[in-house]
């Protein structure tokens, strides 16, 4: 294995090549659960966990059963099955183990399936043929980077809500804005790592 | 959400202007970024969407008399998933250019929340042709955001459009580049609001 | 009940899956024949065009530049092209099938990649039989646009016709001999340049001197 | 009774009735103020296209200020330096020799995108001088990155373009560097007086200490950010900027140049825009210099404290929410909580 | 001692104290009529024992304690009650008064004098002093018996005479200090006997040199007694910060000063008490500083409890042309006054009118621009930049993650702040609005 290789990833995926600001996957959710940090850093644990494994079974059932079946057409019904079963049986167990814990992280789950991010990284994992540490590491750089983008857009849009914002740029317009100027600064890591 | 009986034509119109996924619901909003650096890359999966939003109306219309309501998520699911792939199939092979670069964001047209949403809250308490107006006015609402959005970008930051060179001179980049999406798809969502608030007393958005 | 229930939803369930299922599985099998012989076709015009006046291109072996997999190609003359017409057996149309009666080898295509500013830059170049470039196109990349990507305008790629190997460097400024970078795209014109066409010719090189010579 | 007669004129307000001497025009033109050495060595430099470019970017950034506020029919807040300020600083991260109408989109995007529609002076999140210079460098990358030679000649309308010492550095390495400028110790002087390519007003290192010498005298800004932000810097360029392995760098270079100077002392301590606990500015400093050094040495830019700051801008907030000043009595409570 | 003690942050205004300085305490003269309400302290407000038309004399008590944390209230003159009404205060509330026509003889009830007080007990001292009516005279007007009785738990070590006076302007206490050095001491001494400490300590800031040299030559002969230099820095004299100065010890917040073993009073408290121990006299004056550049004759004078500001103002001179502010109290924490029809009561320490060329309007106030100055003097060290924009802009609950129940309004933050932020309305605000 190629720890290097598997670094450079994370960091890519986490950094340079972040979802939200450069590869604008799971803005639904990062918009619409950025106004508190709470609820932000909840949806970043949960997210990254979901992605991590989701990619990992994705990739068991792609390589194992798909491709060898020449089923690669379906991947796309599959992989948001495979995403949907899987977040559901986590609530289900998760309820059962760790009621606490539902009742912290349960509620994000249910916004999961809904969003793109969550099926585009097993999509891209396919399409690049990464090996299964590699998609496991992509999806924990995604993770990671989503929940960064997340946990920095919630601390500055409750500094928002106290700022003289113009009433039509309030709410959804100046968060694009203020993205926008986020991803302005993301481009200061561009050209750090070519993957 | 209504379910007073409207005309086809309001249930159209509703679905271009007043729920207009982008500016209005804020929802399926990666595309309006990813896809936006140019009109032909916004055109083609804004009728991308058209097709599958009208087709999955359609479907599950046509269907809900028999969908148990039990399954009725995994059904949505499939139907929502089939038309995607077929038409990430048919674009794959006749469309070959453009899926290059926006292929991953045909396929990903299967989690789009305004979808789904139609066909839990519409098409599967509504007639089948009710059912058709709301999913293609929905997707055009869509097809039209995405092009509003690709013009202002594609001028603003190559001085074409379509390809075609409109403006010469230095292009401002930035506007074909991440950052550049974000701002004119906030500065767009601005204006309207004050166009709407100004001329049409409204509150704007409903902003998430 | 609630037995009968349950079947009825999983009757309900598995039909339509298997419905959709078949439905996917029919687009599939209309399209992706097509696909392929699509990507096929276009491979061959890709190639053919970085060496006109060859009748066919053949693949010699293949490399992996960046550890990723590239091939490269023998462009060849043919003494005589016969054409014959047979019969595919999967489709059961007439096709046009060619054969190369005593070819010569006019010159060698190679597939590489080189490390640009935010991505690999993926690039055909073709060379005559001693290995001075004749062509070079730019398959795919990710550099910014504006900037990186005017490594694909014409002004950029004819700078490389008639350079040899050792001609392929960048220089920022003026140059005639050798490669003049874009301003601005150091990066990427040397990832063109120094890392895509001069590791694939001096690869081509390594492997061919001595069979050209021979 | 003749007191009783003068009731009703006295003026009721609340507590404190005295006030201190400060106030925000105050600050802000005296930060306008002590760029001025910095203003005048960039026209000494680079001529009067220096001026003009500056100018532009001042006059603009002032005008869209009031007109945006006229637009709104509110009170305009033109006047208060900070807008000047912007502009300034805007110019002197300029290059000498762009066209008109970069100084016009810069200032356009620095006031009206990145300040007043986030609520205008104290609730923008971004330094709104640097994200109008990042917007222009993307912008328009080439005529961004054309450096004119320093000339020292009053009047050089068409001087040489060459290019900046982190360019060379990092383009053709230190050897290069030491060939051109001749020796280590010209190469000091050079970046000292500001007699190298670069932007208008981040060339001459000593100009720009004047000025942060008289912020720091007047107490507008505290060590806290310049310090961490300059200290990590020069620990990492030790530390990994030299060519023959570890320590063997040398942070003079890095710190003297690339405008790191002019980041440090005059936009990381940008109050808006920085963490206000002063233990949180230290974080922010120095999240800015490695975040500089990673960009300088890794990255795809030769100079990294623009990102670094704009970067670290997106982090304050997070700073500040999580960092608290240290309360009077909190160590007793947790002790006694804890029991 | 090497180094004045302190704590840290805090401000350095202008502090003007020359204005009144050198003036001796002198004796107002009898008012006509005093105005006397019946709650000047925290807690609950006395009873009226008088009706309209009753004879009253000097000393005599008018109002009745109703609570443990309460306090008497006497007649500073003798005369005749003419009305009992709703009256205003410097503290900007109309409280029940009773007003009381002077018959200016000045005819005083007997006091009970007691030479050999050092001999009462603990119990003795407190039931005069609250008999004498007694609060705290730096401004809190807490009733002091009831300081002076902690909770059996509270181990009490130190009692703290605060002779800071940090407020600008303000000299009360500093000449209190300087004529009456022996008598407060007195009163310390009451007041560990009182609490049964051994440690006691008189904090006076740096900038009244005779104080210090006063009180150090009047304690000299008390082996337990210590005289403490401070730094001259605003809110010295708040409680919690000259605990810190002196003993080094912090209250814990939301706590109170007996926390740490420690009871603090005012120079005037233990003058009070002393002369409530020995003569037997309940509280009926107080010093008063009278300053300004808006007065014609700034001055420190003993004061009945119950004479009209205007009254006070008219015996130094009269306002100057130009003058703009009233202040009962010092310029940081005291309340602007719109009428000059109201008392002078137990808790007012100074009379302070600004003139025009002193007074900064604060109406004109911007948004916060985060410079950290407020941050960099807090003495609570609280986030003032933080709880004021959440209370500015309807925050309230969130101030309370920011602690707000520790500011203690001492006004430093609004002080510094270049953008004129009214801070301690905000914060004042924000009180009114959350429980803590
Ligand atoms: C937003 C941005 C994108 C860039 N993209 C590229 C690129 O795609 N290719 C490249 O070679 N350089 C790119 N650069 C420039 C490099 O950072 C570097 O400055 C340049 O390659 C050096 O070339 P020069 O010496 O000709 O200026 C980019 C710079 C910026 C500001
Ligand atoms: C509600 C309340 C209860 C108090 N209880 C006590 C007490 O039990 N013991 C005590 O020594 N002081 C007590 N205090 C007095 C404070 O310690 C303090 O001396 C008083 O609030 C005046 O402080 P200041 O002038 O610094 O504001 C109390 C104060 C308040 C407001
Ligand atoms: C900001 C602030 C400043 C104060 N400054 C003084 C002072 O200089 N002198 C003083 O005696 N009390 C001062 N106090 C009041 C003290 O905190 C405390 O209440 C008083 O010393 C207790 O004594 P007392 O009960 O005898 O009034 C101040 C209070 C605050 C909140
Ligand atoms: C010490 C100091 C540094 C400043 N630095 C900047 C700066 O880097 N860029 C800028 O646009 N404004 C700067 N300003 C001005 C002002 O804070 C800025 O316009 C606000 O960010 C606008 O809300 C500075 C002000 C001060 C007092
Ligand atoms: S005036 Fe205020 S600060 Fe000064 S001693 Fe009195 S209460 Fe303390
Ligand atoms: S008024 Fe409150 S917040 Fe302001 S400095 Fe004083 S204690 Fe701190
Ligand atoms: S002093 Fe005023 S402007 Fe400065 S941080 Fe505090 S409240 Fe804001
Ligand atoms: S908390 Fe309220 S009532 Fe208590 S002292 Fe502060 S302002 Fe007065
Ligand atoms: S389209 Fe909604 S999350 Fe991507």
């Amino acid at each position: 294995m190629d720890f290097t290789k598997l670094f450079e990833l994370v960091v890519s995926s986490a950094l340079i090549n972040n979802f939200v600001f450069t590869m604008f996957l799971g803005l639904c959710i990062f918009f619409g659960v950025s106004k508190k940090m709470e609820t932000a850093v909840g949806m970043s644990i949960t997210f990254t966990a979901v992605m991590v494994v989701s990619a990992a079974l994705s990739w068991v059932v792609f390589e194992f059963i798909m491709r060898p079946l020449d089923l690669t057409f379906l991947k796309i019904i599959v992989f948001i099955g495979i995403v949907a079963a899987f977040v559901q049986s986590a609530d289900t167990i998760m309820k059962k183990v760790s009621p606490a814990l539902y009742y912290k992280l349960g509620v994000y789950l249910a916004l999961i399936t809904t969003n793109c991010i969550i099926i585009a990284v097993p999509l891209k994992n396919a399409g690049e043929h990464y090996n299964f540490f590699e998609s496991m590491a992509f999806g924990l750089g995604s993770g990671l980077g989503f929940g960064l983008a997340l946990i920095i857009m919630a601390s500055i849009r409750e500094k928002l809500e106290v700022a003289d914002v113009p009433a039509p740029f309030r709410g959804l317009p100046i968060s694009f804005i203020l993205a926008g100027l986020i991803a302005l600064a993301f481009t200061g890591f561009s050209g750090l790592i070519t993957l | 959400m209504s379910l007073q009986p409207k005309s086809n034509w309001e249930l159209i119109k509703n679905g271009m202007f007043g729920e207009n996924t982008i500016f209005r619901m804020a929802i399926s909003l990666c595309p309006s970024i990813a896809v936006t650096n140019g009109m032909k890359n916004g055109m083609a999966l804004g009728i991308a969407v058209v097709f599958v939003q009208t087709m999955v109306n359609a479907t599950i219309s046509l269907m809900r008399n028999f969908i148990h309501p039990k399954i009725r998520i995994p059904i949505f699911m499939l139907v929502i998933a089939g038309y995607v792939t077929i038409i990430d199939l048919l674009m794959a092979t006749y469309a070959r250019p453009i899926y290059k670069e926006i292929g991953l964001y045909i396929q990903i047209i299967v989690a789009f929340a305004s979808i789904f949403a139609r066909a839990e809250v519409f098409a599967s308490k509504n007639k089948v042709w009710s059912s058709i107006c709301d999913g293609f006015g929905m997707g055009v609402g869509f097809l039209l955001a995405m092009l509003v959005i690709s013009f202002f970008r594609e001028l603003l930051g190559k001085g074409e459009l379509f390809g075609y060179s409109i403006i010469a001179g230095n292009p401002l980049l930035i506007m074909i580049l991440p950052a550049g999406g974000f701002l004119a798809v906030g500065l767009l969502m601005g204006f309207f609001n004050w166009v709407d608030m100004k001329y049409f007393g409204g509150k704007g958005a409903s902003g998430v | 009940m609630i037995t009968k229930d349950m079947i009825k939803i999983t009757v309900n369930l598995v039909v339509i899956y298997v419905i959709g299922g078949l439905i996917m599985a029919f687009v599939y099998a209309k399209t992706s024949p097509i696909m392929f012989i699509k990507a096929k076709e276009e491979k061959e015009a890709a190639l053919k065009l970085m060496m006109p006046e060859a009748d066919t291109v053949a693949t010699l072996g293949n490399w992996e530049p960046h550890e990723k997999k590239a091939e490269y190609y023998a462009a060849r003359k043919c003494g005589e092209l016969k054409i014959t017409m047979v019969v595919d057996e999967k489709t059961g149309k007439e096709k046009e099938e060619k054969e190369c009666i005593d070819p010569s080898d006019l010159g060698y295509i190679v597939e590489g990649f080189g490390k640009g500013y935010s991505s690999y830059i993926h690039v055909l170049a073709s060379v005559d039989k001693n290995f001075i470039v004749q062509k070079i196109s730019v398959l795919g990349h990710g550099e910014t646009p504006g900037l990186g990507d005017e490594i694909e305008k014409d002004y950029f790629l004819n700078q490389f016709k008639g350079k040899s190997a050792d001609n392929l460097v960048v220089i920022k400024g003026e140059t005639a001999d050798k490669i003049q970078a874009i301003t601005g795209a150091t990066i990427s014109t040397r990832a063109v340049t120094e890392d895509g066409v001069k590791n694939g010719v001096k690869m081509l090189i390594e492997k061919l001197s001595g069979e050209v010579q021979g | 009774m003749a007191t009783q007669a003068k009731s009703h004129e006295l003026i009721v307000s609340v507590s404190p009735h005295v006030r201190g001497k400060e106030t925000v025009e105050r600050i802000m033109w005296t930060v306008n103020l002590s760029l001025l050495p910095a203003v005048i060595m960039s026209i000494y430099y680079f001529g009067p296209r220096a001026a003009y470019v500056t100018g532009l970017c001042i006059v603009s950034s002032v005008l869209f200020e009031h007109l945006y506020w006229r637009f709104l029919d509110r009170k305009t807040t033109a006047g208060d330096g900070s807008a000047f300020l912007t502009g300034l600083l805007l110019g002197m991260n300029l290059p000498p020799s762009v066209p008109f109408y970069i100084p016009l989109i810069g200032s356009l995007v620095a006031i009206i995108i990145t300040k007043l529609l986030f609520g205008g002076l104290g609730y923008n999140v971004f330094n709104p001088a640097l994200i109008g210079r990042a917007f222009l460098l993307i912008s328009f990358p080439k005529l961004m990155t054309i450096w004119s030679e320093p000339t020292a000649k009053f009047i050089a309308m068409d001087a040489k373009t060459t290019a900046t010492p982190l360019g060379l550095l990092k383009e053709e390495g230190l050897t290069h560097l030491m060939e051109v400028f001749g020796s280590k110790t010209e190469l000091y002087q050079g970046l000292l007086w500001g007699n190298t390519a670069g932007s208008l007003g981040e060339t001459s290192a000593i100009a720009l200490l004047i000025g942060a010498a008289i912020l720091f005298i007047k107490r507008y800004i505290t060590w806290h950010t310049p310090f961490s932000f300059i200290a990590t810097v020069g620990v990492l360029a030790w530390a990994f900027g030299g060519d023959q392995g570890l320590f063997t760098g040398d942070p003079l270079i890095h710190i003297l140049s690339g405008g790191l100077i002019l980041g440090a002392f005059f936009m990381a301590t940008d109050y808006v825009t920085c963490p206000t606990v002063r233990k949180g500015q230290i974080i922010f400093g120095i999240g800015c210099g490695a975040i500089t050094m990673l960009i300088r040495l890794k990255g795809g830019f030769p100079e990294g404290v623009m990102f670094a700051i704009l970067l670290m801008n997106c982090f304050a907030p997070l700073i500040d929410r999580s960092i608290k000043p240290k309360m009077f009595g909190a160590v007793k409570e947790t002790k006694e909580q804890a029991k | 001692m090497s180094k004045a003690a302190t704590f840290e942050r805090g401000i350095h205004p202008q502090y003007n104290k020359d204005l009144a300085s050198g003036k001796s305490i002198a004796v107002a003269s009898l008012p006509k009529r005093i105005v006397v309400p019946l709650s000047q302290h925290i807690g609950a407000p006395a009873q009226a024992d008088v009706s309209i038309g009753d004879e009253v004399k000097t000393g005599q008590v008018i109002g009745t304690t109703t609570g443990f944390v309460s306090s008497p209230v006497h007649s500073s003159v003798s005369g005749k009650v003419i009305a009992i009404a709703d009256f205003p205060t410097p503290g900007g509330r109309n409280v029940t008064s009773i007003v009381i026509e002077s018959d200016e003889k000045d005819e005083a009830v007997d006091y009970k004098e007691t030479p050999d007080y050092m001999n009462l007990g603990a119990d003795d001292f407190r039931n005069m002093i609250k008999d004498a009516g007694i609060v705290g005279l730096g401004g809190a007007a807490f009733p002091t018996n009831v300081k002076l009785s902690p909770p059996k738990e509270k181990k009490i070590d130190t009692v703290l005479i605060n002779g800071a006076e940090c407020e600008p302007y303000l000299t009360a206490d500093h000449r209190m200090m300087v004529e009456r050095a022996a008598d407060v001491v007195e009163g310390l001494k009451i007041l560990m006997k009182t609490l049964d400490v051994s440690e006691g300590y008189i904090g006076i800031e740096e900038n009244k040199p005779d104080a210090i040299e006063a009180m150090k030559s009047a304690s000299s002969g008390e082996s337990n007694i210590e005289v403490h230099a401070l730094e001259i820095k605003y809110p010295q004299g708040a409680e919690k910060m000259l605990i810190k100065a002196i003993k080094g010890k912090e209250v814990p917040t939301k706590g109170l000063p007996m926390d740490v073993g420690v009871v603090v009073q005012n120079v005037g408290t233990a003058l009070a008490i002393y002369e409530a121990v020995r003569y037997g006299k309940p509280l009926i004056e107080r010093v008063v500083t009278i300053t300004g550049n808006g007065v014609k004759e700034p001055a420190n004078m003993m004061i009945r409890i119950g004479t009209l500001f205007s009254d006070v103002i008219d015996q130094c001179g009269g306002l100057v042309e130009g003058a703009v502010k009233v202040i009962s109290g010092g310029p940081m924490m005291g309340f602007a006054q719109w009428t000059l029809d109201v008392p002078v009561i137990k808790g007012t320490s100074g009379i302070l009118v600004l003139s025009e060329k002193e007074y900064v309007s604060a109406d004109d106030y911007s948004a916060c621009i985060r410079c950290g100055s407020c941050l960099d003097v807090c003495p609570m060290g609280l986030n003032p930049s933080q709880l004021s924009i959440l209370s500015e802009k309807g925050f309230y609950d969130e101030t309370k993650d920011y602690n707000l129940f520790d500011c203690f309004e001492c006004g430093s933050c609004a002080f510094v702040c270049p953008a004129k932020r009214p801070m301690v309305q905000f914060m004042r605000l924000a009180k009114s609005q959350v429980k803590p």
